[in-house]
């Protein structure tokens, strides 16, 4: 009844990744952080544990792996902080697009921002630390399975403490139960990998993973947003 | 039709009338759960003989055993009520989600440390990395993501909506955290240890222990009264009935 | 009698194991016991006091009423 | 009260009220509002209009009340596309320009036949302003860019909470005429203010807010 051009659902995905990345490189500075702590902290490692390369080599895996998720961690809380600040979040919510689709376009928009980074100086991150070449290709398919999980995952938490003042140390303690399938998991292909075993099944887990919370986080997100910002 | 059913349930839900019904059977159930808890003591402590292989160190599972059930029984109600408390929006609802959580985890942190009691004695170390442990560690997390995200809103009833979510998320994510522990474990051999074995128990220590089981349960219900009172009396001070609670109170 | 029960605490030499953990079990359930009951007795003495001071403001205004809200 | 017997209210109230920690927020309000109606919500600091506003737009849930849109109980996904709302905080990202700002804003709601960003741009007086960082802009004028909105987004109901403030005269004078324009095409609108405003297009519907 109302002169109404309706944007289709394509258009308005398109619109909320492409605002999100223009943000995201507006401010590329806050991009870099993460990258960085990365590299710190697994610059410590060595002057921790010693340079002994075969002691290094043992760790190397699962130490770039804790990193990384450290990393991304760290960069959660800000997932929708400023939106919520500015008041984007609200008039999100009330478009007439599906918010949770919305929502899943945030989050790959903030793994592309966050995650993708750290996925790139893995393998920098790997060498310091000696890890076997061979293993390399497997490192990095088991981040790039685990890393959108974590963002999946850890947008629902996000959206919990939406209503909440402060939530940094809240969100690691919420984030650790729900990580510690998708940590062994990565952990164990990697370590099957160096081992020269098959490292197919713990991928084929977090593949699995993956799909199924492609698919549940985002509604879980739009459920808890509407509960957590419900005052 | 039994439609007398959700009329007494709805009844039971205003905070005034569950007030007074908690307050009326509280007194029985903690001491239903003080004179079970005794009689499964004598029962556990003195009857029971000591067993041919652990000798007296098994008498911890009295206690580590209906603490390790009553873990996931109240993470089980806690998340039957928040289920409701999101979908009904039910006050009373709410409120139990939120007043089981410090009780589970209470007993789960007992699970974690009598459990640990008896492995420092049993194999010789404070902890292991087997899943039942770690799943009871990430229990113990989750109650207290619980509890911390419910104490991070100002407004309580809000809080407890949202905290009740992550215990329902939480509900999906221990089968989970069990099922990888578990294949983590044969990945690294790792020997899984069980406290109760496969073997069959005595009934004299069976009977001990169910009776500890009861005791636990009654005493569950008997805190849970409680904190709900604590908590309705906070949550409706507005109201006129708890400022009658407040003042019959003093002139007592 | 006093034999056998200073065996029954020794435990067979495992007391140290056994009764730390019927110690913490208590501790813990009576500390669980306690705090709502210190909870309740706190909020409603801050009920009265917030009762008493909205008292005294409404007949310091004249009005009579209770809970104007 | 007096219901219009010809047809539903586009947006209706009965017996509505909120309580906050139990603190009553407002007390149980009942109204209407049909399309070409403006009602103004008046009521001093901290008598429940923001809260009223977030109810009305689906966000929040009234704890006692109902509320019916087009007749039918309101929910969230059922007034959306149709209410535009317009809270304190404006929905601006300060990184972006007002057109960036915009386009994000009509790529997510569609927008109005025969409208155009840089000429709402202009109507709300900040042409010249389109590629500026919204970081830059005076209060005014982020709100200018937020009223450039309610231009572009169809809608048959705005909310606008506390449109006035941080306006000038002009300002002031801009709000007055986008929203009698609005009212003049069949529109609907819910506008809270703390103060006294006078409005040209007749004497609107008031309800008062007391704490």
């Amino acid at each position: 009844m109302t002169d109404t051009r309706r944007p289709g659902l394509g258009h308005a995905c398109m619109a909320v990744l492409r605002r999100d990345l223009t943000l995201a490189w507006r401010q590329r500075g806050d991009m870099v952080l993460p990258v960085l702590y990365a590299l710190i902290v697994t610059s410590l490692f060595p002057f921790a544990l010693g340079p002994e390369e075969a002691l290094l080599r043992r760790i190397a895996a699962g130490a770039v792996l804790v990193t990384v998720l450290l990393a991304m961690l760290l960069a959660l809380d800000a997932m929708f902080r400023s939106d919520i600040e500015d008041g984007s979040l609200e008039q999100l919510m009330l478009a007439p697009q599906p918010l949770a689709l919305m929502l899943g376009m945030k989050i790959l928009a903030h793994w592309l921002a966050t995650a993708v980074p750290l996925i790139v100086i893995a393998p920098l991150l790997a060498g310091m630390l000696h890890l076997p070449p061979p293993v390399i290709p497997v490192l990095l398919l088991a981040l790039l399975l685990a890393t959108p999980l974590l963002s999946l995952l850890g947008g629902v938490l996000v959206a919990l403490t939406a209503g909440t003042r402060r939530s940094g140390m809240l969100l690691a303690l919420m984030l650790l139960p729900l990580c510690v399938p998708v940590v062994i998991f990565a952990a164990g292909a990697l370590a099957a990998a160096q081992e020269g075993l098959p490292w197919i099944a713990p991928i084929a887990w977090l593949g699995a993973a993956l799909v199924l919370a492609v698919v549940l986080a985002p509604l879980a997100c739009a459920a808890a947003l509407r509960i957590a910002l419900d005052s | 039709m039994a439609n007398w059913i959700p009329l007494w349930l709805h009844k039971l839900s205003s905070p005034p009338v569950f007030y007074r019904f908690a307050g009326t059977l509280r007194p029985w159930a903690i001491a239903l759960a003080l004179v079970l808890g005794i009689v499964a003591m004598y029962g556990g402590l003195v009857l029971a003989p000591p067993d041919y292989q652990q000798g007296n160190d098994y008498r911890i599972i009295f206690i580590h055993v209906p603490s390790a059930w009553m873990s996931l029984f109240i993470y089980a109600v806690m998340g039957i009520a928040a289920f409701i408390a999101l979908v009904w929006r039910i006050k009373l609802a709410e409120v139990v989600a939120m007043a089981s959580a410090p009780i589970g985890a209470a007993f789960t942190f007992i699970t974690l440390v009598t459990g640990s009691l008896w492995g420092a004695r049993m194999w010789g170390t404070w902890w292991t990395w087997d899943a039942r442990l770690t799943s009871e560690l990430v229990l113990l997390f989750l109650y207290l993501g619980v509890i911390a995200l419910y104490h991070s809103f100002e407004d309580r009833r809000q809080g407890a909506r949202t905290a009740g979510f992550l215990a329902l998320i939480g509900v999906v994510n221990v089968p989970i955290v069990h099922f990888s522990v578990n294949w983590w474990n044969t990945l690294h051999q790792g020997s899984t240890i069980r406290l109760l074995g496969p073997s069959t128990i005595a009934s004299s220590m069976l009977w001990p222990l169910l009776t500890m089981m009861a005791a636990t349960k009654f005493y569950y219900f008997a805190s849970l009264f409680g904190r709900v009172r604590a908590d309705l009396l906070a949550l409706e001070s507005g109201k006129d009935w708890v400022r009658q609670i407040a003042e019959n109170e003093v002139r007592r | 009698m006093s034999g056998s029960l200073q065996s029954f605490f020794a435990m067979g030499g495992y007391a140290a194991y056994v009764w730390p953990a019927y110690g913490v079990f208590f501790t813990v359930l009576l500390i669980d016991w306690l705090a709502p009951q210190f909870r309740r007795r706190r909020l409603l003495r801050d009920l009265r006091g917030r009762m008493a001071r909205q008292n005294a403001r409404n007949e310091r205004t004249g009005r009579k009423s209770t809970a104007s809200t | 009260m007096s219901a219009s017997p010809s047809a539903t209210p586009l947006l209706e109230a009965r017996a509505l009220s909120f309580h906050r920690q139990d603190e009553p927020v407002f007390g149980p309000l009942d109204f209407c509002l049909d399309a070409g109606e403006l009602t103004l919500i008046e009521g001093d600091n901290g008598s429940g209009k923001t809260t009223l506003m977030r109810i009305l737009t689906g966000l929040l849930h009234p704890e006692e009340g109902e509320l019916f849109w087009r007749g039918q109980p309101l929910t969230w996904d059922r007034c959306s596309g149709e209410v535009v709302f317009l809270g304190h905080q404006l929905g601006l990202k300060a990184e972006l320009s007002p057109r960036e700002n915009l386009r994000f804003a009509i790529g997510l709601h569609g927008h109005r036949e025969h409208s155009h960003i840089d000429d709402a741009l202009a109507r709300v007086g900040l042409a010249g302003y389109e590629e500026e960082p919204v970081r830059k802009l005076s209060a005014g004028q982020k709100k200018r860019v937020a009223l450039a909105r309610l231009l572009l987004i169809p809608a048959a109901l705005w909310l606008l909470d506390e449109p006035y403030a941080n306006l000038d005269r002009t300002g002031i004078e801009l709000v007055n005429g986008l929203l009698e324009a609005h009212i003049a095409h069949g529109g609907a609108a819910l506008v809270t203010s703390h103060g006294a405003v006078q409005f040209h297009g007749g004497e609107p519907q008031r309800i008062r807010l007391h704490d």
